[in-house]
């Protein structure tokens, strides 16, 4: 053993982190330092991941700070795919915007925006196939409107009304789309983990084309089904793309309760060996470029792809959260990379292919659109504390596919004491 | 003296035990700057300082898993879990080393921590946010498993749980977090300020684990109850007018199964009310221990009113929970035998 | 027609199921090319390839987890934890995932995965390789539990299982893979072969879920049980020349009540064994139900004969079984009254 | 959404892992290329992880072909200490030798023996301080060896016997030892990851002196808990080390499930921004500096480290397995880093200060020393599949540090039932 005689050891202590600013504080994000648009390199699709463990410690971006579209990543798409991509950032805003006022006009319980990250998956669902599997957590909700699902149907879910397909069962913004290739929202983080790659190995083994794509927040990077995720996706090289959205915050601790203060989120990737694009998430080009090359990589049996999507929670986690109460209200202000639909709007200006008349023009449209799909929805009844819109018959079907015996006896009890009672 | 809600004696319990004994910890998901999703934790940061309460990285397996490992050092740490719904990814280190430490080592180690947690529904919480679990961990050796429903028995119960050499499961019913709520989900809900239950002490005192509470005498039907459910119990009897003794098991795992007894054998006649679901829920062992003791005297069936064999369904929470009309009836059942 | 022990009559259960559904796969710790540590998947790998059969990393959460994504493409994967011991890990998603999709979806995603997993004591594997949590899973609405007592049902409750639209937790008594067991671990070990349920065709067959038998009729007592304690059951009966009738529930959740309450009806005493933990195992849930059901019969009270409220200790092992001694005298007391 | 049209996609493939090896074959490790002993750089126990992350890649070795002790991590400790290891070392094979048999005689149930891989905690151990606290996976017996406890103790609880202090509860070698700084092994695997890092941070808490340290296997580190405590070590910096040993074989399952193919294991560190080092876990001179180096970063409050020894899993995992049926015979013979003991028995006779005469004495004395402690332990028994040692009451004992009621009438019940049965 070690000698220990007259040892003279220091006191440990114990670090606790800590953000850089609270409530109050004035906030300078200057220390963040981030790479020049463009100036990353891209490696081959098939590219051993061992030859690009530096990406993770860097920033690809390619909207440069005149908003023009630069450097190996540039995507170069169509002005009509980019306009598409402005098209479905504003409609998530615009559908956010009204959701949330349903929400505080006591038509629902609980509403979740993704206000500042809209590009994390309107970027990524234009790049991926229809028929690619996405399991997104709760803040991707834009993976829906990018497939162009009926915000009336998705507004029914808000609602728990009598359009809801999911019959009330699920919290608000729980949406499931499998038509969409939208997998069933779970209220436990990051458990749709470890399904993507199921699923992905699934279709690998089946010799399928389609791939999985899943996203988790930051914070829910500590839980154990990233960890099986990863170690799964790296085991069997599944066809998966796993999206860490950084957004600096998980309710009311900072990026630093993950790990945030010691290294990135996409240095996890390294842990596994998995390639790992540490982006630029509110440039909604280096979004669609990342996940092109990670659909691509995995698409040709090369391999699953981490990709942190380096972002900012503008607003409150959650309907039932203040964040005023923990963090200064300048942050999302000063966040150093901007807004993505204005940035993406910049771009187009700058093709010469968009202006401030025309982007008013899709805004009041967008907004008419999700008011009317608002109205429509509505008619089909809101959540209320007090009245019910599904019958009380629908709460014991789908335990299983048939209902068993005393499933049967509890629906039928409860339908006699009612009955009984009088109510 | 001072009057609390069942958060404040919460907040209070864990601000006594911190002050008279430097090893409790604090510690989970928002529990430190924040003080908490249902502020439960509020203000204890700023009193003990970051090294004894602080925030957790979303992971419950490492919340419960560091405990342990903070107990086996010494300490006696109080980790909280969000909610009960999130408990599962905790449960291997709850049940394989926290339960299981003092056994394997005969003694050598031990694992004094409290794990709270906000549990039941009535809150439009939704599945994940509704769950009452408890039955499961009365059925592993080595946890005490206790939940309270008044502010008093709250904060008693509490401190009585972190000064306990062994882990315990501490269930905070969130709906009675801010008054007492008898089930009528369309009636108003009555502050604490209003139930005598929320005259709390401000330092320390312990309220016994393992102590049922006969919370209404009564000679017709004995109640089985604990958390919300208690206050929904005592609003059914009283809008029936029936003479039922009420019990609050306030701890149920080890379970007073003398004061349950004593009641039964009185009656002769036993309700078991939880709003957890019902196939292996802790009501049935209840029911089975009733029955083993009180054989000879039951004259009616032993009734189970219990949440669904349904996951809690979110705009059906009220078709779900176990309330009024379905504890009435079955009351009127097990009166008419 | 051929003799299996019951290991092989797993085992062949997944080859039938393989070969008619090519969606079927295998997969768990050492399942693959080893083909398990109990030998169950034997000549899996070689026969349906590595893409079917294959191992799989040491985490249960992301085997089940991995399979419920599997079972979302439109698989059927039969994951084995390699002890029901450490399905602990792998508990949030079975019970928050796997038991919840069709409901949360309703019905869009389904999850028809089986995971098998050994279970009980009784081989001298401590507390890690010898419990039984089959109770907890019964508590979880969403999930199916079956047990099987002999080659012949293990075979075709597996299949049947395997075929299921839903998932079911397959739990196997490890102690009887090889030899029925009837309590006495100080006399030698029967092989499979000299009992009639070895018996089993070598093709496809089911026995269907949620059906309990009748292994011996009798009119003095029931006595209910599964897996392992069904052969112990039978000992203690044939021994002490009882007339009870013994039923093995082979399915805990659906639960055939029917068949209980009738023999009961008939008995009019009930004996319930099983090897867990007493408080809240699934011997509480059989009490209350045929207590609710069967009251004004019941001529005794309901006995439960069950594993104590410890650890299953290592050396003790044949102390915390409950065994003949133990089976025997609840059935004198029972037969008493 | 990308352009689908007339797309023409490959199937995908499931990739499952694949030993090189199965029994029979021949077996030639001339792929597996090691770095020179004496080879890696050893930066300041205070640098920042960041400006190591090459560590991983490689291989920190101290003994040479020759065996002698080269390069910036030779941790030049005394003769008596390098010979106190070697002894360690050959006591763990003797121990481990004898209660094999034992078990095989029927004296036991269980037992798992670590041949191979003395030096992993042998050479930690000597670089601890006694205080330190150590929670071990059921393969190192060595650090109980190493701190010089009572074979015997050992060895009760190998039969759990009525010299066992854990009252034949635990399976055999799931020792605990307090007074050793040794916790309660568990049959989970990797509970005790998080645990350690629980231990740690609470020590850092109190301003205390002593650091937590702790092994997984490598299949192991696939559990959520590594996950766990390397997220927590990660965020409050906790003074824990994290030993990965990598022996090959997860029972039949070789590195490769675990991740190994793509990386290394001592890459996972590089996932939390933890200081990692990769090393030849058969050279106990090398696991010494790296344990001795990683203890004095966690002392000085400079953060956790994750260590990954390179080493072979020489026999069966347990008495119950049988390696024949799924590895080549010939790997343990051919593994290219040689044998610990052998390695160090060469270190010491190149420094002139051991000979073939002095070993085998020593043997001599270590295998009487155990016979004789083998004896003494046998005396109170050994485990019977029919007889007790322990009073059946003892069996309800510390469940809780107090019996409640319903124990106690479970216990009572018990005796009274027995009585009853006339047994
Ligand atoms: C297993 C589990 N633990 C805790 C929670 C409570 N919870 C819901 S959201 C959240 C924060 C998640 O943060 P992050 O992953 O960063 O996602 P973001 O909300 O920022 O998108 C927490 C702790 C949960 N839903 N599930
Ligand atoms: C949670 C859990 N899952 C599975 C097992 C069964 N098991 C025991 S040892 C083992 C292999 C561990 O391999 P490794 O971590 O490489 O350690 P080694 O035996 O090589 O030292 C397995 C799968 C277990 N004990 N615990
Ligand atoms: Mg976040
Ligand atoms: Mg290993």
């Amino acid at each position: 053993m070690a000698d220990e005689a007259g040892r003279n050891l220091r006191s440990l202590t114990l670090h606790v982190p800590e953000p850089k600013f609270r409530p109050g504080d004035a906030v300078s994000f200057d220390d963040m330092v981030f790479p020049e648009a463009g100036s990353v390199a891209r490696p081959s699709v098939d590219a051993d991941p061992a030859t690009m463990r530096d990406l993770p410690f860097t920033l690809i971006r390619v909207l440069d700070k005149d908003g023009k579209a630069v450097g190996p990543w540039n995507p170069r798409l169509p002005v009509e795919r980019v306009k598409r991509i402005l098209r479905g950032m504003m409609l998530t805003r615009a559908y956010d915007d009204r959701m949330f006022r349903a929400q505080r006009q006591g038509k629902t319980s609980f509403y979740m925006k993704c206000t500042g990250e809209e590009a994390v998956a309107i970027g990524a669902v234009e790049a991926l196939h229809r028929d690619d599997m996405c399991f997104p957590s709760y803040r991707q909700q834009g993976l829906l409107i990018g497939r162009d699902w009926p915000l009336v149907d998705m507004m029914c879910q808000v609602y728990s009304n009598a359009g809801d397909r999911l019959k009330g069962r699920q919290l608000p913004i729980m949406y499931s789309a499998k038509e969409a290739g939208f997998f069933s929202i779970s209220g436990n983080l990051a458990t749709q983990y470890p399904q993507a790659v199921g699923w992905a190995m699934a279709s690998a083994a089946k010799g399928d084309t389609r791939i999985a794509v899943s996203w988790v927040g930051e914070g829910s990077t500590a839980e154990g089904d990233f960890h099986a995720a990863c170690t799964f996706a790296s085991v069997y090289r599944a066809p998966v793309i796993l999206n860490v959205v950084n957004n600096q915050w998980a309710i009311s601790s900072f990026a630093g309760f993950a790990g945030g203060e010691s290294t990135t989120f996409a240095a996890r990737g390294l842990g596994y060996g998995i390639a790992a694009l540490r982006i630029d998430g509110n440039d909604p080009l280096a979004v669609f470029a990342a996940t092109e090359w990670a659909a691509e990589r995995a698409r040709t049996n090369a391999g699953p792809t981490l990709i942190e999507h380096f972002t900012y929670r503008v607003e409150a986690h959650s309907t039932s959260d203040d964040p005023s109460a923990y963090r200064s209200a300048e942050e999302a202000k000063n966040f150093p990379l901007g807004d993505p639909i204005e940035r993406l709007k910049q771009h187009l200006i700058g093709l010469g292919e968009w202006d401030e008349a025309s982007h008013d023009a899709l805004q009041a449209e967008l907004t008419d659109m999700v008011r009317d799909a608002g109205r429509e929805a509505e008619k089909l009844g809101v959540l209320s504390g007090t009245g019910f819109v599904h019958s009380f018959e629908t709460m014991f079907e789908d335990v299983f596919a048939e209902m068993p015996a005393h499933i049967k006896e509890q629906s039928e009890q409860m339908a006699e004491e009612r009955r009984a009672a009088g109510v | 003296m001072t009057t609390m809600n069942m958060i404040q004696a919460i907040n209070s319990a864990m601000d006594v035990a911190m002050e008279r004994d430097s090893g409790v910890m604090v510690m989970g998901e928002d529990v430190g700057y924040f003080g908490g999703v249902f502020r439960a934790t509020a203000g204890l940061q700023k009193k003990y300082g970051k090294t004894r309460v602080f925030d957790a990285p979303i992971n419950e397996c490492g919340i419960i898993g560091v405990a342990v490992g903070m107990a086996a050092y010494g300490l006696r740490p109080v980790p909280e879990i969000q909610f009960a719904d999130y408990i599962y990814p905790g449960m291997d280190q709850l049940i394989s080393e926290a339960a299981r430490l003092r056994y394997r080592s005969a003694g050598e180690f031990t694992c004094p921590i409290t794990v709270r947690s906000p549990f039941g529904g009535g809150i439009f919480g939704g599945q994940t946010h509704s769950q009452s679990p408890e039955g499961i961990f009365t059925h592993v050796a080595g946890l005490k498993t206790v939940i309270p429903s008044n502010p008093y028995d709250a904060k008693g119960l509490l401190i009585a749980a972190i000064e306990d050499p062994d882990p315990v499961i501490f269930f905070e019913p969130k709906r009675i977090y801010n008054g007492p709520f008898d089930g009528h989900y369309d009636r108003p809900v009555q502050p604490w300020s209003k139930h005598a239950s929320s005259e709390v002490p401000e330092g320390h005192y312990t309220v016994p684990l393992g102590k049922a509470a006969v919370v209404r005498e009564g000679e017709a039907v004995t109640i089985l109850s604990y958390g919300t459910m208690v206050h929904v119990a005592l609003g059914v009897v009283a809008e029936n007018g029936i003479d039922a003794e009420v019990i609050d098991l306030r701890t149920l795992l080890p379970l007073d199964i003398e004061t349950i007894a004593a009641s039964v054998e009185k009656t002769g006649r036993c309700v078991i009310v939880h709003e957890a679901t019902r196939t292996s829920g802790f009501g049935a062992e209840l029911s089975a221990q009733v029955q083993e003791r009180c054989f000879h005297v039951l004259e009616a069936p032993i009734e189970r009113v219990t949440g669904w064999d349904t996951p809690y369904p979110h705009s059906l929470e009220w078709a779900y929970f176990p309330g009024p009309v379905r504890l009435g009836e079955a009351l009127k059942r097990v009166m008419k035998d």
